[in-house]
């Protein structure tokens, strides 16, 4: 049994224009153990649907699901009280943002032990001593001093190592990781990305980590998802989806970025033309198709979820027909 | 190439901020960007990499006459910018910025804010204007009908577009890029690179850029400079720097840029945590607490930024 | 079959809900949507609006001379009560004059008194705030501190001290008002402005070689107006009341200038035996001074920003 | 209240200094009447002369008065009441360095003499007709011996005198505490005092003075606005009580700098004494026996002479004709100067305004009007006079018109027959002088004199209280029912 | 901290004596004084012989110099109108205004805050609606007609409490409620508008995200942060009771620091108008000094910055 289990999962928030569908029906699963990679466009859902699991949703957000289970629990006729039981204990999130994820008017250590003490309801030296220690694993010296320390007296990259080690506070079964790198520059998010990956070697956490940077993804997924518009339009063990991807929207996704050794300096990259479209009301077929090379007439009907090699799905009326040939690049649209 | 005088020549350019002063006052002095020199020859494209609050912002403000420089000077055209006006200034040198959300002011139509510099320099009449920015808009990819829209309607892709249009509708030959794809995701950074490579090509422009991004920076650029606590630590070609880089803070970040090559795991650059506070940098060499290859001299003598082999690239290391 | 051209493809297989950035509705069928669509801001609007017409048509209203005394005919008490009579409708006051008419023209000295004094402190706050915010350093010390002496002067005090001393009068009035009220719209302004600032669009107005009045006027002013309106229909509430305030200590507007807050401070006289006569000025008061809110309260709501796009 | 003995009395203002020579305010004459006596009584109904710390007195020239004071009377710390205190008291208030506040209350004497420990002689600085008048007014006797060992600072915070009541506390800005004084000479014609505490309350806000009787905190206040005052009279626990008083509304017009000002002309100063309503305002709006007055004095003082005074009556035709008869009938416009009494003056504006002349409020504190007034900014002001209680004209006529600081006419032919009807003992001469001095000031419209005041008393119905028109309330007199 | 401290304490200073100049000139530049001393009946030597008196024939700086010097060891003077030193005359009033402004203020806290909270967690309901209503009626409504309606209601009517003067804790409960119900629409809406942002902040999406109770989550993590601005406005509010409670003294005859200001304007009692706008002043300047001291302790940003 898979630790989370995710079937036809929706999050609709009323706007001012009528309903966004910020996520329409995706499905997935993590094991124990496993690292997950959402990927996706900027604004394609990635941070509603992982609010969703934590059930920290905006609080006009609506949310339905057909399963939505966290180790046999299902999440969502759980109570409020009964949820915060879970969050921080067994389940825990890094933010995207580590400049404004710490509260400003309290110490590290004391924003680090409160989780635990009110969860395992050990005393504050304890929680002390483990934040201690887990400071030190994500590589903080003088771990100790920092925990009277405010956030504000920390760099960027400290910051987002405190969130980390926060996040492990409990030692939850999964953590879900919004885009914690984004605001670092490489050299930071290479220190994180391994933290986490040697942390979760170490012990046995599953991951969901949401990204839009595609290199990273390589480095450290197990699996990766491919929202679009609100969908899962992909799914594949990480090799399988670099190697062969299925979707479209993923091959343009891949091509989109410079690679260096492949991609001659100065050449013209690829683009996918066009806009994402709104998530406002219903999208009916493929919510790729007027931005797709190789639309047809069929793409107006839902495309189906189609089962590629092993555990690899693409949502394309044409995934399991030969990839065609790149399209021209397009000239300034 | 040294008859022409470059396009852009910063000599010994510095600056430094004062924290915390006040009425009555005095701050503490941060050196963000210190004796910086370097030429960017007409048409080339110089790209700027470097941690974050390494003063590569603070460069571009100097560049654009946002700041007036602590010491050194900008030369543009062989001319130096210093006492030139900000109007002069700006047929020249034009910026596109990191933030395409907040690059725009909210409240002006798009045609507004494209052809603002017009006004501005009082080009043509109003008639005049609106074909100058009808064909601007046209050049960076927008349909006409965004003319009347607020930036609100747009796209980031968009709305970056219209930041390049307003950079380029007085054709100026020098154009800065702070970081201006960052804020983008992959699909639309290749569309805005895409048009920055097309207009370096159709009007010979030159371009400054900045950016963490090392395969967009590898991909755009002619040469490269690399920032390190406000002082250039590497600068050389694309090849020089991303082929052989000689500085050891280049190596590190050249290691840690993740390439999709499913498999490789993370690399270790073991360069501890500590990120130096830029109002009391170490000594000697600003790097040396973080280096792999520190040593005594390291900590007491600041290596100068010299072209060694004699090839054309510089390098501020002692053991380069 | 799979070499169909890209813009055929999108051309013919785009559905409707997928087709570009989608057109937004006419600027002003969607202001007049919003408008009417919160609830406050449409009552705070008609409330505000109907004064002002009372104010511009009051000769035209008010059924008798709001100056004419007849003291023969003085506290004539209003319709409902017993003794009341049509011929003045809200009764008449201690000179014997109409409340109701006095009440119509006392629109215009309330809703003058609100407004100007709005508009000067409005425009030495706002002037003050914008340029300590947008040059910080020095000026926006130097500012700060001319701020902070304002706020430590206790203004019921000093326009008390003042007026006692020139004889109040609605010029003295407004000009004292607005002379004092300005803290506000400095403290508010400043704030803003430091956040707008640095949005990159005033960088690229200086790079574009705009003047300072055309960055301060064109590209700040309006990104910060959202914040001064409310501020501005504050202090315009505050000016009313503030002008009752010190009609009520007898340095306000002088008589017979029917201003609402002198009505009420008459009316202090017979708060316990003819409530009415404060309970008239003071109804239309709070439901003015309610209504200038509801529209500040509003028109934040309706500036404020609904997300990026 | 009646239970605990005590007469609360609140009024708006208090005096500066409860030394009587010290203030020059209303509360402070009532307070002045309770702590001290004075020289001589003037019985309010009879107006005669009486007795009180003097048992006779005579005149032994025009200017010398010899008394013989009474014995036996004591202060309220014990000391004997003698020649000394009086030769003291007379002496020390005439000095410039007393800081006495109202000095034409003393600057007629030039000083005592003591004859022997009972008799004493003033020496006046010429002949002083109204002499007796201001000795049993506003001039109280102090104790030498404990003044000069306080001093006035100390005296103002304890103060002893030989009235009914002796102050017990005294609290600025929130009033003074009083005991019946047991001692209290048994021959006073004043009598012994009945009720056992007097408090005096400064409640400035008029509404709270209101709220206050009606909740019972208070037992006594007066000033109480006529619509108030007649609304109140319904009320089963409150007795309410009006009568006229000295005080005197009049408009004061000054053209004196100003060449060019309407009011220099004759026609547009009787022009505004005919716009006035007087009547109306005297019934509508002063009432409680307030009526219409022509001439700057109060009826029942004396040397108040309007056989020939100039009635202008309420005639607002009259009052245009004449306008236009001077040029102006287009009207004009002018301020009104006023200090209290709002709603009067907006009368009067309402009242000027209907016959062409638009009148703009200046309202303002009164030291401030008199600053105004004195620098020759005023053209038409709306004041009071109260004549200090004083039932003779030189405390009023001559203090506008006798070339003073503000006589704003210095019409020297009225100062004339002002000074000789001031200095003059033969009463009948007096009078002759202050009549053709009120004639002409009325034929010439200098003042516009308009109304007496009255004032509403209210009080809890368990008090015996008689008011009396020198508008000064006679607390050891009252008692509870 | 500490240079922090002494930053703002020598901006307290600066802006006091400013203060001092503007007060005094405001009083001496507008009138000729020794009339308005000398009294109606003064002639025209008496007004001579007081100008020299009151030493108000020197120049104008030396008379300021003089003010301030004495005003730094607590010397104002004597009152023209009492016979008292000016100090003593404020010293007996400031007991009754601090107490009418602190219970005023302990009352506004006591209500905007929890009300402020209340608002901004249920949102668009009707409680959210309730509070706006009162706010906008406190907003509205002239304080000296509130006053005087809480008299008649409560002290005429029925007969609860009394109508005025200050001999007990009931005589200070409807002049607090009716000067507090001022100050509590500002503070109410900026708690609101201040726990609606930092609701929405990322740092309560971590709190909970931690499996925090929705208590501490709102009383620990978010009103902390929400109050700052509140604890600013507390400190102006405050300052504006105590320089405008004049109207409110007034109605409720409570001899204060405002009455006595206003007295004084009536009677130009200039030393004591002067002492007072100045103590007043320092007041305030005092209690920003504090607030700004609270804040930096609520949000150690401050501090070090
Ligand atoms: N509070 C909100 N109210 C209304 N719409 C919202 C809200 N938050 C997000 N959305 C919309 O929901 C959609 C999904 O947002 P989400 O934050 O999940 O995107 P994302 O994939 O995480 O993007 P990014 O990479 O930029 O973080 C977007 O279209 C966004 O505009
Ligand atoms: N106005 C200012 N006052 C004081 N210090 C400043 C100011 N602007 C920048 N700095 C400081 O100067 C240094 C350089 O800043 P700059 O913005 O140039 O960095 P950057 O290299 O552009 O960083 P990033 O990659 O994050 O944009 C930083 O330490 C920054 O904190
Ligand atoms: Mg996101
Ligand atoms: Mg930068």
């Amino acid at each position: 049994m898979p630790l989370l289990d995710v079937k036809n999962l929706r999050v609709d928030l009323p706007v001012e224009a009528g309903t966004l569908h910020a996520v329409r029906g995706i499905d997935f699963h993590v094991d124990r153990g496993e690292m997950l990679c959402l990927v996706g466009e900027s604004g394609c859902g990635k941070s509603m649907t992982s609010l969703a699991l934590m059930g920290l949703l905006p609080r006009k957000a609506r949310l339905t699901a057909d399963r939505l289970e966290f180790d046999g629990i299902d999440l969502t006729t759980l109570s409020e009280r009964r949820r915060s039981d879970l969050r921080g204990a067994r389940m825990s999130m890094i933010f995207q943002e580590p400049m404004t994820a710490l509260n400003p008017a309290y110490t590290l250590g004391n924003q680090l032990c409160e989780g635990v003490i009110r969860h395992r309801g050990v005393s504050r030296r304890e929680a002390s001593e483990r934040a201690i220690y887990l400071l030190e694993r994500v590589g903080i010296s003088a771990a100790k001093d920092r925990l009277n320390q405010y956030p504000h007296q920390l760099s960027g990259g400290l910051r987002q190592r405190v969130m980390i080690a926060m996040a492990l506070m409990c030692e939850p079964d999964l953590i879900i990781a919004d885009e914690p790198t984004t605001a670092l520059d490489v050299t930071i998010q290479a220190q994180i990305l391994r933290l986490l990956r040697e942390l979760q070697q170490e012990f046995g956490t599953a991951v969901i980590f949401i990204t839009h940077d595609l290199g990273v993804v390589a480095r450290i997924a197990d699996r990766v998802s491919v929202m679009y518009a609100g969908e899962v339009i992909e799914s594949a063990p990480t090799p399988a989806l670099y190697a062969n991807p299925g979707h479209p929207y993923t091959r343009g996704l891949l091509s989109c970025i410079p690679a260096p050794g492949k991609t001659p300096p100065g050449s013209r990259l690829q683009a996918i033309p066009g806009v994402v479209p709104s998530l406002v009301g219903n999208v009916e077929g493929c919510a790729f198709r007027n931005r797709c090379p190789q639309a047809q007439p069929t793409c107006e009907r839902t495309p189906p979820l189609k089962s590629l090699l092993d555990d690899h799905q693409a949502r394309c009326h044409f995934a399991d027909q030969s990839v065609p040939a790149p399209r021209q690049p397009e000239t300034m649209s | 190439m040294s008859r022409t005088p470059p396009a852009l020549e910063l000599c010994g350019l510095s600056k430094s901020y004062t924290l915390g002063g006040g009425l009555f006052k005095r701050g503490r002095s941060l050196g963000a960007v210190s004796d910086v020199s370097l030429r960017i020859p007409r048409g080339q494209v110089m790209g700027l990499v470097g941690e974050s609050g390494c003063g590569k912002s603070t460069l571009a403000k100097m560049l654009l006459g946002l700041t007036t420089p602590s010491e050194g000077d900008v030369l543009v055209d062989g001319k130096p910018l210093r006492g030139a006006n900000q109007k002069a200034l700006a047929r020249h040198v034009q910026p596109i910025f990191q933030d395409p959300y907040s690059s725009l002011n909210p409240r002006k139509r798009i045609s507004q804010i494209v052809g603002l510099p017009l006004q501005v320099h009082g080009i043509g009449t109003a008639r005049e204007r609106a074909a100058r920015v009808a064909e601007t808009l046209d050049v960076v990819g927008l349909p006409r009908r965004a003319a009347d829209q607020f930036p609100g309607q747009l796209s980031g892709g968009q709305r970056q577009r219209v930041a390049i249009a307003r950079a380029l509708i007085m054709r100026p030959d020098i154009v800065i890029c702070d970081e201006p794809t960052s804020a983008l995701d992959v699909s639309v950074q290749a569309q805005i690179l895409n048009l920055l490579l097309d207009l370096k090509q159709a009007f010979g422009l030159t371009y400054l850029f900045i950016s963490h991004d090392l395969a967009v920076v590898e991909h755009l650029v002619d040469r490269v400079a690399v920032m390190y606590l406000g002082r250039i630590v590497e600068e050389g070609t694309r090849a020089q720097i991303f082929g052989a880089p000689r500085h050891p803070y280049t190596q590190a970040l050249l290691a840690s840029a993740l390439t999709p090559e499913p498999g490789l795991g993370v690399p270790d650059i073991g360069m501890g945590d500590a990120m130096p506070d830029p109002s009391a940098p170490p000594s000697g060499c600003a790097f040396h607490p973080r280096c792999p290859r520190a040593e005594a001299v390291c900590r007491q003598q600041r290596p100068r930024l010299e072209d060694i082999r004699g090839d054309n690239a510089r390098v501020a290391c002692h053991f380069a | 079959m799979s070499n169909v051209s890209p813009a055929e493809s999108s051309a013919s297989t785009a559905g409707a809900s997928l087709g570009e950035i989608p057109l937004p509705a006419p600027a002003w069928s969607r202001v007049t949507r919003r408008l009417f669509g919160h609830r406050g801001l449409a009552i705070g609007l008609i409330v505000v609006g109907l004064a002002v017409l009372i104010a511009l048509f009051a000769p035209l209203l008010a059924p008798h001379d709001p100056y004419h005394q007849d003291i023969a005919n003085r506290m004539v008490p209003p319709v409902w009560h017993d003794k009341g009579s049509w011929i003045h409708v809200l009764g008449t006051d201690k000179l014997g004059r109409d409340t109701l008419s006095r009440l119509l023209f006392g629109t215009r000295i309330s809703l003058t008194i609100g407004l100007v004094v709005a508009l000067i402190s409005g425009i030495i706050g706002t002037t003050l705030g914008v340029l300590a915010g947008y040059f910080g350093g020095r000026v926006d010390a130097v500012i700060s501190y001319i701020i902070t002496t304002r706020l430590a002067m206790p203004v019921v005090l000093v326009a008390l001290a003042l007026s006692s001393l020139t004889g109040g009068s609605l010029t003295t009035v407004i000009v004292l008002l607005g002379l004092l009220l300005w803290d506000r719209f400095a403290v508010v302004s400043r704030s803003v402005t430091q956040q707008v600032r640095d949005a990159e669009y005033v960088y690229a107005a200086r790079t574009l070689g705009c003047s300072l009045p055309y960055i301060l006027l064109r590209e700040v002013l309006p990104n910060i107006a959202g914040s001064l309106i409310v501020v501005m229909t504050l202090e315009m509430a505050h000016a009313i009341l503030l002008e009752a305030t010190l009609s009520f200590l007898g340095m306000g507007v002088q008589p017979p200038l029917p201003s609402w807050g002198l009505m009420v401070a008459e009316g202090k006289a017979y708060m316990f035996f003819q409530p009415w006569v404060i309970a008239i000025p003071g109804i239309a008061l709070f439901v003015l001074v309610l209504a200038i809110n509801l529209l500040g309260d509003g028109l934040r709501d309706l500036n404020a920003p609904g997300g990026r796009n | 209240n009646k239970a605990d003995d005590t007469l609360v009395y609140a009024s708006d203002s208090e005096p500066e200094n409860i030394s009587p020579y010290h203030n020059n305010l209303r509360e402070g004459v009532i307070i002045s009447h309770l702590a001290w006596d004075t020289l001589i009584y003037r019985n309010p109904e009879t107006n005669a002369y009486e007795p009180m710390l003097a048992t006779e007195w005579h005149w032994v020239d025009d200017t010398t008065l010899e008394m013989t004071l009474r014995q036996g009377v004591t202060f309220q710390n014990g000391e004997p009441f003698n020649a000394d205190d009086v030769v003291f008291t007379f002496n020390y208030v005439v000095l410039p360095d007393s800081k006495v506040v109202t000095r034409q209350n003393t600057d007629w004497i030039k000083s005592v003499e003591k004859i022997d420990d009972t008799h004493v002689r003033f020496h006046l600085n010429g002949p002083f007709p109204a002499a007796l008048e201001y000795l049993s007014g506003p001039l109280p006797v102090f104790p030498d011996q404990y003044f000069q060992k306080v001093g006035l600072e100390g005296f103002s915070k304890q103060p002893i005198g030989t009235g009914p009541y002796r102050i017990t506390e005294v609290t600025p800005g929130e009033g003074v505490k009083m005991t019946r004084n047991d001692d209290y000479f048994a021959d006073s014609p004043i009598g012994k005092p009945h009720i056992g505490k007097l408090e005096f309350k400064v409640i400035p806000d008029q509404d709270s003075r209101v709220a206050q009787l009606m909740t019972g905190q208070v037992d006594w206040i007066w000033r109480v606005p006529a619509d108030q005052a007649e609304q109140m009279q319904g009320m089963p626990n409150l007795t309410v009580d009006s009568g006229e008083t000295m005080r005197v509304g009049y408009i004061s017009f000054d053209a004196a700098k100003r060449e060019n000002s309407p009011l220099s002309h004759l026609e547009v100063r009787q022009a505004i004494n005919h716009a006035i309503n007087r009547q109306g305002m005297a019934d509508n709006l002063v009432r409680g026996g307030s009526r219409p007055l022509y001439a700057p004095c109060f009826p029942a003082q004396f040397g108040c002479e309007t056989q020939d005074v100039v009635e202008y009556d309420y005639d607002p035709d009259k009052a245009r004709q004449l306008l236009a008869d001077a040029g102006y009938g287009d009207g004009f416009e002018l301020n009104l100067y006023a200090y209290r009494e709002r709603d009067y003056a907006e009368a009067m504006i309402g009242d000027l305004r209907n016959v062409g002349i638009r009148v703009n409020l200046r309202f303002m504190t009164s030291p401030a009007l008199l600053e105004q007034q004195r620098g020759g900014n005023t053209d038409m002001s709306f004041k009071t006079w109260g004549s200090y209680s004083v039932n003779d004209v030189s405390a009023f006529t001559s203090v506008y018109f006798g070339g003073g600081a503000d006589d704003h006419w210095q019409d020297e032919q009225v100062q004339q027959w002002l000074h000789t009807g001031d200095t003059s003992v033969d009463p009948d001469v007096r009078k002759e002088n202050y009549r053709k001095a009120l004639q002409r000031i009325s034929e010439q419209a200098y003042w516009a004199p308009l109304f007496s005041y009255s004032t509403y008393y209210a009080y809890t119905s368990d008090l015996n209280f008689t008011p009396y028109p020198d508008e000064l309330p006679r607390f050891a007199e009252a008692s509870w029912k | 901290m500490g240079t922090f401290i002494i930053r703002r304490i020598l901006v307290a200073i600066s802006v006091a004596l400013t203060i001092s100049i503007v007060s005094f000139m405001l009083l001496h530049l507008s009138g000729d004084l020794a009339t308005s001393i000398a009294g109606p009946e003064a002639t025209a030597e008496q007004v001579e012989q007081i100008r020299i008196d009151y030493g108000l024939d020197r120049p104008i700086v030396n008379q300021y110099l003089d003010w301030l010097g004495g005003a730094l060891t607590f010397d104002f003077g004597r009152s023209y109108y009492y016979q008292s030193t000016v100090v003593d005359l404020i010293v007996d009033r400031m007991p009754i205004t601090l107490t009418l402004g602190g219970l005023a203020l302990a009352l506004a806290v006591s209500i905007a805050i929890p009300l402020g909270v209340l608002a901004a967690l249920k949102r668009d309901t009707w409680v959210d609606r309730l509070a706006l209503l009162f706010a906008v009626v406190g907003q509205a409504m002239p304080s000296f007609w509130f006053g005087l309606t809480l008299i008649v209601i409560f002290a005429v009517t029925l007969q609860w409490l009394p109508a005025a003067g200050s001999d007990g804790w009931q005589h200070f409960v409807l002049p607090a409620i009716a000067l507090g119900y001022y100050a509590t629409p500002a503070m109410m809406r900026l708690t609101r508008t201040g726990m609606l942002e930092v609701l929405e902040a990322d740092y309560i999406r971590t709190a909970r995200a931690k499996g925090l109770r929705t208590g501490s989550v709102i009383f620990k993590h978010a009103l902390r942060n929400a109050i700052i601005p509140v604890v600013a406005l507390a400190a102006v509010e405050l300052g504006f009771m105590l320089g405008g409670s004049v109207v409110i003294e007034s109605v409720f005859s409570l001899n204060g620091l405002g009455q006595l200001a206003w007295d004084a304007i009536s009677r130009n009692d200039y030393p004591v108008v002067q002492a007072v706008v100045l103590i007043i002043a320092l007041f305030y300047i005092v209690l920003t000094l504090l607030a700004d001291v609270a804040n930096a302790a609520l949000d150690p940003r401050i501090r070090t910055r």
